[in-house]
């Protein structure tokens, strides 16, 4: 009896030491993973998924806290991504979170008073104007998160779909079908 | 073979793939090109090449001469759009262009005054001429290549760092079936293009030009030739093997120089140029003539198909007309030729420098290609591709939306030549699924290069406020400190009052704007509608007050 | 409709490809049917008609359109190599079942034409083999060599109702192979035994005749040089190599090439272009990795033939080898996966 | 020599610890979804099984003995907990996307019945230390042999029209069934 909690004490004892040293020899400093997983997500900032911004839900994802299918701008391609990157099972849109097409905000500029509540919302500095003068959206910088839409107290702000033309156009997914040869 | 300049025939090394097509190229060579009548209209697309759109710097009224700069080139790649025909500008608004969406495009419409009046041509002395300065000339003039890809020729005249490029290659191959505007023109105008070539061997630093054609065209051959006596221009025939007239496969059958991927020709010291380029620069330098026409050939199924000299923005329902019409039986339009071309959706649109061919189709000819089945993995596609990719992994992956594996099956390299497509038993449109990865592909990167932008400002954004934050924090410290000192303490800002009042009398305003300016397009109306606008707005105000909207 | 290329190749479609390797085969047929009795076209005639049917069923339970799949004549090509590689005057329900795993668990389950990872067939036969080695063993023998050859009516009435006037023992032979491993066992020497060539004269018109099918696939361009040839050249090499270290236990090459599925194997069974490599490479690790396996299993291992497992073991490892052997692109400086 | 490499062998190919024995299903079709994965999920159980075989060997004659003999299989769990721990840390440091991809399978290593299994045929099988060295490498290699070809085969399956109801693990259950089918054929080749 005594030789056996011997023994098996010894074997612990001597892989202790050696896994004590690879704590110390092999130790990871900090983890490169939020960075991958915030390079993923639309950075559009715009808080659907429940966090402040999309940092703090990539940081969320790496912790284990947060689901991988609360970002509606990322869609179904931003899931498959993450899913992935972490090595789990592609899911759909978490629940309550719908996918929209891409839009951009535009300002009623008959409309603007002026009063900046706009530009403290935008998460981008996508919002140009100062007090009591007219705002304007930069298109190219809107990431289309809405939330310059609700502070505007007299709702000049809408949002736009963003329109097909020559230039953002897409060649399709080609059409095939098996039943035509009849 | 006879009128060689020098006897002895360059080595030619084959590429990978490619394969033999029927050629029907003596449909269009029956006759020498002809010219097309003034037409009433012409539309001007502002976006003929590669790259950036140009800026209309004209407006509807304004009058044009032919040769007058109607597009001024924005952005680095870029090149000028001219007036055809002299007149006046009707509207610069969006209409049908030849491509593949079908979309509209920003265009010029100019309606011509019959006069056809030029604006001075400006020849250039191109010996004298310092480099920068006749690049930027050919910049202005608008000239872009004229094979398809229509990508700025100064540009591509431009040795960079290299200094020279030592060999120039023109590209006179017109591998694709049907297409004879390049065997036209090197026919009846081959020592213009010699000239242009020599401009183009001078700008370059090249001691060496070539001039691949296929030897499906014995008379261009015979032609070219001829020109080239007295010169060291050398004129090689290339075997009739599609893709011939890809720049890197042409470059790669007259020199054995692999371009890289990714890269360019020049990154192995050679450059090539379509035929039809080089007559343009000779025009543009020799005459002075911005890029206000190109050899277009009109073949397939009309009544007299031929190639046709056509100003640039001339509506492809007047050059189908001038070749005698679509013939009964006519089954469709294709913008190119009938390997790499696209459908014409709406023969409104006009001929831009891009479009080197209108084939329009007919049953016998161009059969609907039988149901896709699903790939057996043959593997006819990857011998017949000139790329040496494999055609059938990077489908089974684009089909499944998988970009990851098709970038790693090196997607990107595909020229979209249409070989694999062609010989696929189970004629599954292989290129249409290419392209569907590849703009998806963009588009992602475009999103991501979007996202890193906008996280980049957030994170300033976010520092931007944290040091507002502690500015304030510094400020309100000091103040209150001073105001110990001082004894007096208020209890309430008079500031914040005085601001609640203004932004109250603001939105006000602006629900009185909203008001006033909903009614639009109120001015001409009968009187009928007047009242009933009236009644619903009495209804509206009066009505419910607190609810403006119905 | 593809938005480009606006034309296609005529006469091109995968009908086209699988009734030339059906017109290939005809002449392997006919000689087996001459050589080794009528039997064959009862085996052919019931693994034609059960794969079809199978095949119209999963089409029809998959809700997939008959017509393009049945016509294709992709499982007629499953059909005939099934029963070519299955011994004749098996009872019907194991052609069927061959047939069902040939036609719904190979190639259906995966997603049906062009889909599947393993060779329809070959699955199918060593199904059979692994389950029912006692029939599977049963080869009837060569006209000649056998007591009793037995004609149409009594085929059928073997196939259908298990054995009938005939007993099996009237027709079948062990197969050159068995006898080679029986007679070394008993300390002949393997030289001896195959000089004997008990049967090798059938085989040979029948190898000679797949053979010329196979040459007329690669004259029509259907299949390319690479995997017969290295599947034979790997074959023969080893076989060379066992037999030059102990020729008293290996036979000589030329009795690899002439026994089981050799050569139907290469001409017809690995080149299957949907569970075979694709690349130029691939296909010469491919196919030269099963000729090896093959004869290792024929010398060492405890089944009859090994040209069955080898092409499954090398279908199984055929995505692996495609990924490694992509060819050097256009212009990269070499072929790689990253 | 000739033992050995017929050891080798015939752990790898004949008697694969996957596909003859059963054994290591549970990593062979959980991280089989990526050929990159898959390769590293095998170096990392290679590295871990060659190590345990020798050090189980040693443990056993020399530590344990005949009369501490009962305390078998708790030792080797605890030297392969050991190690498994260690090959962990390591690959955290060198890959942090690999040990985030191989998730739960990296530590389950250590209950991976492959690991513990070969140790105790070895044992079974009176192997001596460098012959237990071998038996480990050997399954070891067979393991990540099928492990790899298994993920190839995957990655392609992954865009095949594969039936609704067997898409996913099912398809690939009927795979590995099929590749047990291919690999029975090797029986009988080294005893």
């Amino acid at each position: 009896m005594l030789s056996a909690i011997l023994v098996m004490s010894g074997i612990a004892l001597v892989l202790g030491g050696v896994l004590g040293w690879a704590a110390i020899r092999f130790r990871v400093e900090e983890d490169p993973l939020v960075d991958k997983i915030d390079a993923i997500l639309p950075q559009t900032q715009c808080g659907q998924c429940g966090y402040p911004g999309c940092r703090p839900y990539a940081e969320a994802i790496a912790k284990g806290e947060a689901d991988i299918n609360r970002c509606p701008p990322g869609g179904e391609e931003g899931i498959r991504q993450l899913a992935e990157l972490l090595g789990v099972e592609p899911k759909p849109l978490g629940e309550g979170l719908v996918h929209k097409p891409k839009s951009v905000a535009v300002i009623d500029e008959r409309l603007c008073i002026g009063c900046t509540l706009c530009i403290q919302a935008c998460p981008v500095d996508a919002i140009v104007g100062a007090a009591k003068q007219m705002h304007t959206v930069v298109p190219e910088l809107c990431t289309g998160c809405e939330l310059c839409v609700a502070p505007c107290p007299v709702d000049c702000i809408r949002m736009e779909v963003i329109k097909e033309d020559i230039s953002n156009w897409k060649w399709r997914y080609p059409v095939v079908s098996l039943t035509a040869l009849a | 073979m006879r009128f060689a300049p020098t006897p002895d025939e360059p080595r030619l090394t084959p590429f990978p793939g490619g394969i033999r097509l029927p050629a029907h190229k003596e449909v269009s060579t029956q006759r020498p090109i002809a010219a097309l009548p003034l037409l009433p209209l012409y539309v001007v697309p502002l976006r003929q090449h590669i790259g950036e759109p140009a800026r209309p710097i004209v407006q509807a009224g304004d009058r044009v001469l032919r040769g007058q700069m109607i597009g001024r080139p924005e952005g680095y790649v870029s090149v000028g759009v001219h007036a055809p025909t002299s007149g006046r500008v009707l509207a610069v608004e969006p209409r049908p262009v030849p491509h593949p969406s079908g979309l509209a495009d920003l265009c010029v419409v100019i309606e011509a005054d019959g006069e056809d009046r030029a604006v001075e041509p400006t020849p250039l002395d191109w010996h004298v001429m310092d480099a920068s300065s006749l690049r930027n000339r050919l910049r202005e003039m608008g000239l872009a290549g004229l094979g398809g890809a229509v990508f700025p020729s100064f540009i591509k005249l431009n040795p960079g760092a290299r200094r020279s490029i030592p060999i120039l290659i023109l590209n006179g191959a017109e591998c694709e079936p049907w297409i004879t505007c390049d065997d036209l023109l090197m026919r009846q105008r081959a020592s213009e293009i010699l000239l242009g070539a020599q401009i183009m061997r001078h700008m370059l630093g090249a001691q060496q030009v070539l001039v691949g054609i296929e030897d499906n065209k014995p008379q261009a051959i015979a032609s070219m030739m001829e020109a080239a006596i007295g010169s060291d221009i050398r004129v090689v025939a290339v075997p009739s093997i599609y893709p011939a007239g890809g720049g890197k496969q042409l470059t790669y059958l007259l020199t054995g120089r692999e371009t890289p991927a990714h890269g360019l020709t020049t990154d192995v010291g050679v450059q090539v140029f379509n035929v039809g380029t080089a007559y343009a620069l000779y025009r543009a330098v020799v005459h002075g003539e911005p890029l206000t026409s190109r050899i277009v050939t009109v073949t397939g199924h009309v009544a007299a198909p031929g190639n046709f000299e056509v100003r640039l923005g001339t509506p492809i329902a007047d050059l189908l007309a001038a070749a005698g019409g679509e013939l009964t039986g006519a089954t469709g339009r294709v913008i190119g030729g009938p390997m790499m071309g696209f459908e014409l959706k709406d023969t409104a649109a006009p001929v831009t420098k891009a479009v080197n061919c209108v084939l329009v189709k007919d049953a016998v000819h161009f059969p609907p290609p039988p149901p896709a089945l699903p790939c057996i993995r043959c593997g006819a596609c990857a011998r017949a591709c000139p790329m040496r990719l494999s055609p059938h992994e990077l489908y089974w992956y684009a089909r499944h939306r998988d970009f990851g594996k098709t970038q790693a099956l090196n997607l990107f390299d595909c020229i979209e030549c249409g070989c694999c497509s062609y010989v696929c038993p189970s004629h599954i449109p292989l290129v249409d699924y290419y392209r569907f990865a590849k703009s998806e592909i963009w588009a992602r990167e475009r999103e991501k290069k979007a996202a890193d932008e906008a996280r980049a400002r957030h994170e300033f954004r976010l520092q931007r406020l944290e040091r507002e934050k502690q500015e304030k924090a510094e400020r309100l410290a000091k103040k209150a400190a001073e105001r110990l000192e001082s004894g007096a303490v208020s209890a309430q800002d008079p500031d914040a009052e005085r601001k609640r009042a203004i932004l109250a009398a603001a939105i006000e305003k602006a629900r009185k704007a909203k008001e006033g300016v909903q009614p639009r397009n109120v001015d001409d109306l009968p009187e009928a509608v007047r009242k009933e606008i009236a009644s619903i707005d009495a209804r509206r105000t009066g009505g419910n007050g607190a609810d403006p909207t119905p | 409709m593809p938005t480009s290329p606006h034309i296609v190749l005529a006469d091109n479609s995968v009908r086209a490809v699988m009734f030339k390797v059906l017109a290939a085969l005809v002449p392997g047929v006919v000689v087996h049917a001459w050589m080794f009795g009528p039997a064959i076209w009862v085996s052919l005639l019931l693994t034609t008609l059960f794969c079809l049917v199978i095949e119209a069923l999963v089409l029809a339970m998959r809700d997939l359109p008959l017509k393009p799949f049945l016509s294709d004549g992709s499982v007629l090509v499953t059909a005939w190599l099934l029963a070519l590689s299955l011994p004749t005057l098996l009872p019907w329900w194991l052609y069927a079942l061959g047939s069902l795993f040939a036609v719904l668990v190979a190639k259906h389950l995966y997603g049906g034409l062009g889909q599947n990872v393993f060779n329809p067939a070959m699955v199918g036969y060593a199904v059979l083999i692994v389950s029912f080695p006692a029939h599977m063993n049963l080869w009837p023998a060569p006209v000649g060599v056998a007591g009793h050859t037995p004609n149409l009516m009594e085929a059928l009435d073997l196939v259908f109702a298990g054995q009938g006037a005939v007993s099996p023992d009237a027709y079948t032979a062990a197969t050159p192979m068995d006898q080679l491993r029986a007679q070394v066992r008993t300390g002949l020497s393997a030289e001896a035994v195959a000089a004997a060539s008990f049967g090798l004269h059938a085989k040979e018109a029948l190898v000679l005749s797949y053979a010329l099918g196979g040459l007329l696939l690669l004259a029509h361009r259907v299949i390319t040089w690479h995997v017969p040839v290295a599947f034979l050249g790997a074959l023969v090499a080893t076989a060379t190599l066992l037999h030059l270290i102990d020729p008293g236990r290996h036979a000589d090459p030329l009795f690899h090439l002439l026994t089981g599925s050799t050569v139907l194997g290469a001409f017809f069974i690995l080149t299957d272009p949907v569970s075979a490599s694709t690349t130029p490479l691939g296909k010469l690790i491919y196919a030269g990795l099963a000729g090896v396996i093959t004869v290792l299993i024929r010398s060492f291992g405890a089944y009859p033939d090994g040209v069955a497992f080898a092409v499954l073991l090398m279908n199984a490892a055929v995505p692996f080898i495609d990924a490694y052997t992509q060819p050097r692109v256009f212009g990269h400086s070499r072929g790689r996966r990253t | 020599m000739q033992d050995y490499l017929l050891i080798l062998l015939g752990t790898v190919f004949v008697n694969n610890i996957v596909m003859t024995k059963m054994l290591g299903l549970c990593p062979f079709m959980g991280v089989s979804r990526k050929l990159e994965t898959s390769l590293g999920m095998g170096a990392a159980t290679t590295f871990v099984l060659t190590l345990a075989s020798g050090l189980s060997y040693l443990i056993e004659t020399h530590v344990l003995g005949e009369e501490l003999r009962y305390l078998r299989t708790l030792s080797f769990i605890v030297v392969i907990a050991g190690i498994v721990g260690f090959t962990e840390m390591f690959i955290r440091k060198t890959s942090p996307v690999l040990f985030r991809v191989l998730g739960i399978y990296l530590p389950l290593i250590t209950t991976n019945c492959a690991v513990l299994g070969i140790p105790l045929l070895n044992v079974q099988a009176r192997h001596g230390f460098v012959e237990s060295l071998f038996f480990g490498l050997g399954g070891a290699l067979g393991f990540t042999l099928v492990l790899v070809l298994f993920a190839a085969l995957r990655e392609r399956l992954e865009a095949a029209d594969v039936p609704l109801p067997f898409r996913g693990s099912a398809i690939a259950l009927v795979s590995a069934g099929l590749m047990s089918l291919a690999f029975m054929g090797f029986a009988g080749l080294v005893k």
